[in-house]
């Protein structure tokens, strides 16, 4: 496969803002994603609810491949390539479940929780001499980070440890994956994965998520319904002021800022969850004060996995199929502690928001569908799409929020982060040149 | 030498039977036709549309390859909720829906889960149906979706009503972009 | 306590549909086991045979999404020119039928547009259904057509005949290379 | 003027074809909900189920595109064989069913080969239907299995039991890597 | 993407007639197309009737790309790649319709039918120095012609202009565009487009139409029903004799021929068609004298613009969409000034003609179909396509019709010029090399 | 298309056991394997069953492509690929039968069923001067064999003969294609072809066959249910101990073994059957004595013959439609003499066995279909499989059976050899390198 050596940079001019439309639609250029960034970034891959106990397992995946994420008798989290030693055969095809080991259906090769290869047939007279059995255990990723429940991990030795690669970015997840009092309680999933299948290429995703105050107006028609907490026009809760920041890693957030204000009132639509906010919110003031109101509306880790983690709650992992196609994988995300009802009322907001029948994503997706079809043909390749909006109007810092931050909603420096961060992976050969 | 009239208990059990069917009929006519505000009306106040995700799992755990009532699923709407959707495409700016998609739902296998053969005044009933329901939209952009409905039908004054419906779709990663048709 | 016998004007509409829906289950058995002559018979002799094409408009000109009859269309015919068609197959060197397509034609939601229980000799009534027809050819050549029909019936000698045809295919580009099923 | 009551024997014949979709859409149920050994029961001691192949062949040869009984075919089973089948997807290590597949049958087009008012203990008839099978198993693998069945019916203490199946497809080259799924 | 530079001249072998299966199936030339030839010919794209007033609209295609004619407030006509300059959604996704600009339904950047930028999310403030909007307008063609109600277009500055394109050609367009008086009224679409799609690659029809008489064999079962207006078997009405004329550009015509006799009764199916027809001739007989009888009864002009321009009356365009697949766009022709009743019959003929339920254009498909399928394997690659028939004996000149002119019916001259000019296309960096 | 030049060696290493996973999924190696292997090596197509008489045809396939197989008047069978000479049109598409010519649908040019051009309208005016028919008859096959009733075809003039290419495997097909009395007799097809897709790589299929006893775990499923002709749980009659024979042509067989004695009662389902077998075995005692009980259970004849010849008794070809999809084409044997009765009971269990309804063979394709899907992406294709069973227990003589024979049944060393030779094929130049 060609390799684009040293030039995707030129096809990506952070600079000027324009980025080449060859990037969305290539299929070579696809296939070095698959091989530079999928295969060397940390991606997210699950949340310990999925494994809490030893012999739970779930199927994840990284990038186009089947992942087996499980928890072995020792209690530790492990995540291999789905595939047989043998001959690739899929060694688990169950969406989820407790085991006490992968049993190849082809030939029996038998794997242990922790990968180890510990059953194949006749093995003492068939191999002479024996084969290593300690080598051809199932393949396991390079490196597992595990952040307030949220299971992460890369297939490459050489990358840097996880807290390395989030950076600052470390803060929205902090904030975001703690429960709504701001203390140490934990975040649980709502249930099981949405998952399913978008024409589109996985990047429009992706910086729709980091920061894209300026298709907002695509969503009037949710807005005029009113499906949020509220019962009234909107389909949020107030967030207060949007702070936008960028990060060097390529991740994006847009933050809201509140005032500490005493009293919140945003969920008429449910009593009950309108007095577990007001009271979460009472001690989160206590807490943190000032800081109380800052919240990470939206944003995206570099490169895949998004999130909303205010109001909606909710993680998106965008696996890739292809240049023009996506794999959508979507958890829920609420507070453990929460009362059952407050839940409840939660689970079907937010799949009223978010999802294939989310009424916000449906005009997202229609339109990243539209967009990556239409840049397809022999013309529109000649072209650049434009990314200027804020240009020149540089980023600061910000005492509230650590990055590139700005105030400037409908700026566009957090996809032109993402995708500088983008071309470096593209033309780096490996991590010693992208740290 | 020819067949016996039926008891009328029978032929009771024919007329709901049509009468059934014919609801379900004027409801794919209603949906295709664009009629969505006539549609909602086929529906009881209390109404729960709920669509469940599958599951992958063991022979011994197949009960649980649809999702539970407290777990995610794809939908879960009261008649309210059914509302802000006919609502969003009655704005003519519901982008995921304009223009709007060619739709046909093929209705077939209605069935009474336990015989009756009458269905009293605010009384309940359930019914089962399979349904096929095709989209395509703009050029070439199509969506099979194909699944089995259990229905709770009621009688409100004197008119069938869809008191509770649980949508069955055959697929575990949805092969579509999104779930704008009413199924 | 069991159902009452319902009025005799009820079971003359429920003898009405099934005698509908047996109409259009033998047209398909006609069809799909290559009896076109057959098929022919079904139709009334000044019958219209019409396939509108469709479009993408926006919200507000919803209607405009299927052409009107003054506008070109799929198929135009009545029943010299379906005959001519049939003739054609018949020949055996009619390449896009030869060897022959495998079709199913499936019928669904079978329908009246406006209630009655009788239909009386020379007597005219709407009829909606809905369609699936299957086609594969050759070795992996396949189409899949989907979409409504708007019939109007009528009682000649007895039978009940085809006297027009509407079908509301839904597709706008046509995803098919030719129009040689009958649907 | 309302329709008059229906002859003794046509609501005869009304009850007859109720009773014979309602065992094709019980059968769809009892599959479609794995209940595979209760759908067994369905079919006859001497029972036959056969799906023959099809071929391409010219216009004049018409009749040989369905492969003859004492051709190879897909399936040619007894009840007993089935039975085998049903029993290997019990076993949970059939690894083409495991997991299983998620299954819809839609049943259509519910037709008597022959007029008739009545079904006498241990007499039979013949039945057509139309079939649409869809199978999505894992993650995408999607299967879509359309074409006719001809079906002897026989009553047996009472009801109704399938006597002989044929299960007609409408693909020449298999276009699904196996058959697991039941017609 | 490899070039074949200079070598699609050793694909094709018009002197000899033979040429290579690989241009009807491979891959890489398939892509060369796109670039050599379809971003650079002229190509039909529409027809006056459907952008009558200002703000009309409809969609159209050029090549594989979505292109929106419309009509500006000045009664301009204009043709624009249908993708946003911002991120690339289709701004237009109606068939047609009047409006007043073209807004994107994702962030709203809003277009003038002129195409010009008017509408930009907070111009103002967030572009530093604000981009120049002039340059991010909606991509119009290069060159836009209209010749007789049709309309084409361009998109290389370069190309010659239309007439020149068309050369001498233009005799067939002139003829086969006026009304069937011969006089200077106008024709018209019968109405909408039909769009279908074919598994074959768009040159087996491009040729078909330039000119392949030897074909007709294969309509034999439509002869023997008999669908022509002239309640006889056979699927037309008389055109008389046949002359095949190729010309330079690639373009290829056969026209008919027919003596000026006084009376024509081509129409018993239909008396109000056949009296209009009949008077029709008088007039054009008055007006051409000898040359009245000169028909355009099918034609290719290249690449891929096809028509009958007799009975029936129809351009066809062949939109490629991969070396083995075609969508098909079909519209018919009618005199303006004809009766309505002979209208509807002109109507229902021609589609019972042409299109997928056309009885005769069925069976094209067919056949195009299959032959591109068999022509995909290994073997077959290896081997050459024949278009010997009427080698050595030279088209001439006519006094009646220009170009090269042969009567011998079964010559298949014309496919041989078509691909001598594709050879051309394939091979030239650019129009200096190509005039 | 890039070559491999020399590089497939390195893909395949079969001393250590070890495979790349490209060979099964990567697109390039697909196409070098349909011009270095299919368009070279012999390959079957059909049996003599199909054209016991002059004018009958049937379709099959070489490749990816369609071939004619027929008998001309003089008795002689041919192979021809099934595509005009004029404009690529399949020529038959009847998938069998009995005519006098082929007639192409689209100009009509007519072929002898010797494959000579007979028929080209106008032949006489239209081509001056006339050209060479004889230069454009149907493409045959440069070599045909005939085999004990099957038929094998090579499109390569440089292949060795068939008896060469077969080698010592010839020993299989000789046993497995006489009837069971190990006469002279004939065997036949039960019937028609049974024709399906599975989405797997064709070499999964090859390598399955050639000898992989260790996936018999895989059958459990079966065997619990039982349904076989002995009534007991199992799939098979008793064939003894199993001996596997690799040879250098690539081809791979498993033998079974039995005792000499006196009764079998394997078919306790069907007592015509088990008089039937029981007289055929005293018969083949007789004749064969202590070899009697050799039979070719199961095996490949390379690249993509693949069969049963004992019980059930089916030839499988696996057609290569792709690098992840094979069109599976499958007859039955029988003795031509058996009793109906017997030919009606085996047909019905072998279907029960194979195809897509076998109750055996169902798993296999799960397995292959997933083995493929899951060695696709990017970490999986940097990884090999496993083929080390038997390595270091070198193949021995047998003096019952020819090539390199070993007992240990859990063995690959068929496998081994089979990809092995493939690396041959895909890195020779031409059979002066291959033989
Ligand atoms: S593929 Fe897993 S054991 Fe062979
Ligand atoms: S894509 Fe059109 S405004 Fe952004
Ligand atoms: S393609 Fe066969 S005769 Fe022209
Ligand atoms: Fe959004
Ligand atoms: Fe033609
Ligand atoms: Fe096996």
């Amino acid at each position: 496969m060609r390799s684009l050596n040293g030039s995707a940079r030129a096809l990506v001019d952070a600079v000027s803002g324009e980025i080449s439309r060859e990037i969305y639609v290539n299929e070579d250029i696809y296939r070095e994603e698959q091989e530079r960034l999928f295969a060397r970034a940390w991606l997210y891959i699950g949340h310990e609810d999925q494994v809490r106990n030893p012999g739970d397992y779930c199927l994840t995946k990284m990038g186009e491949e089947s992942v087996i994420l499980t928890r072995d008798r020792a209690g530790q989290v492990h995540a291999f390539l789905n595939s047989c030693r043998h001959r690739g055969m899929k060694v688990c095809r169950y969406d989820d479940g407790n085991t006490r080991a992968f049993i190849c259906p082809y030939h029996a090769w038998t794997y242990d929780l922790d990968g180890r290869l510990i059953g194949v047939q006749d093995y003492e007279n068939s191999y002479r001499p024996p084969f290593d059995r300690a080598k051809w255990g199932l393949v396991e990723v390079a490196q597992l980070a595990i952040f307030r429940g949220t299971i992460w991990a890369t297939w490459d030795k050489g990358a840097p440890s996880f807290d390395d690669f989030l950076g600052e970015a470390k803060f929205a997840l902090e904030l975001g994956l703690c429960p709504w009092d701001g203390g140490n309680g934990a975040t649980e999933l709502l249930g099981s994965t949405q998952k399913w299948i978008v024409p589109c290429n996985w990047k429009f995703i992706a910086e729709n998520f980091a920061g894209d105050a300026l298709h907002v107006v695509s969503h009037r028609s949710v807005d005029m319904v009113g499906i949020g907490p509220t019962k009234g026009p909107g389909r949020r809760d107030d967030y207060g002021k949007p702070h936008l920041a960028a990060y060097p890693g390529g991740h994006g957030v847009n933050y809201g800022v509140t005032p500490p204000v005493k009293e919140r009132r945003n969920y008429a639509a449910s009593p009950a969850t309108s007095a577990y906010f007001q009271s979460c919110w009472e001690k989160r003031l206590a807490r943190l004060g000032d800081k109380a109101g800052i919240v990470p509306l939206i944003g995206t880790i570099f490169p895949n996995m998004s999130f909303h983690l205010q109001q909606p709650r909710t993680i998106l992992v965008s696996h890739p199929r292809g240049p023009c196609e996506t794999e959508m994988w979507r958890v829920y995300l609420v507070d453990k502690d929460a009362p059952d009802e407050v839940k409840s009322f939660l689970r079907s907001y937010y799949i009223r928001y978010s999802g294939p029948a989310g009424m916000t994503e449906q005009d997202d997706m229609e339109n990243w569908s539209y967009a990556t079809q239409a840049s397809r043909g022999t013309i529109a390749r000649r072209l650049t799409y434009h990314y200027k909006a804020g240009l020149g109007t540089e980023a600061g810092t910000s005492d509230l929020i650590p990055g590139g931050v700005t105030e400037r909603n409908t700026s566009e420096q957090n996809p032109r982060a993402l995708y500088r961060r983008w071309a470096e992976y593209m033309d780096a050969d490996d991590w010693s040149a992208l740290r | 030498m020819s067949g016996d009239e039926p008891s009328p208990s029978r032929l009771a059990y024919l007329s709901l039977m049509r009468e059934v069917e014919d609801l379900y009929y004027e409801e794919a006519d209603l949906l295709d036709e664009r009629r969505y505000e006539a549609w909602l009306e086929l529906f009881a106040a209390d109404a729960i549309y709920w669509m469940p995700m599958r599951k992958n799992v063991p022979w011994e755990e197949r009960d649980r390859d649809i999702t539970a009532e407290d777990d995610v699923s794809w939908i879960q709407d009261d008649k309210e909720t059914l509302e802000k959707r006919v609502r969003q495409l009655l704005t003519g700016i519901h982008w995921a829906e304009e223009p709007l998609s060619r739709v046909s739902h093929l209705v077939t296998n209605v069935r009474l889960a336990a015989p009756a053969d009458r269905l009293d005044e605010g009384a309940s009933m359930n019914v089962k149906t399979r349904f096929f329901v095709y989209r395509n939209r703009l050029e070439t952009e199509t969506d099979v979706l194909v699944g089995r409905r259990e229905d709770v039908l009621r009688r409100v004054d004197g008119r069938l009503k869809i008191a509770r419906r649980k949508i069955i779709i055959e697929q575990s990663v949805l092969m579509a972009k999104n779930l704008t048709v009413f199924l």
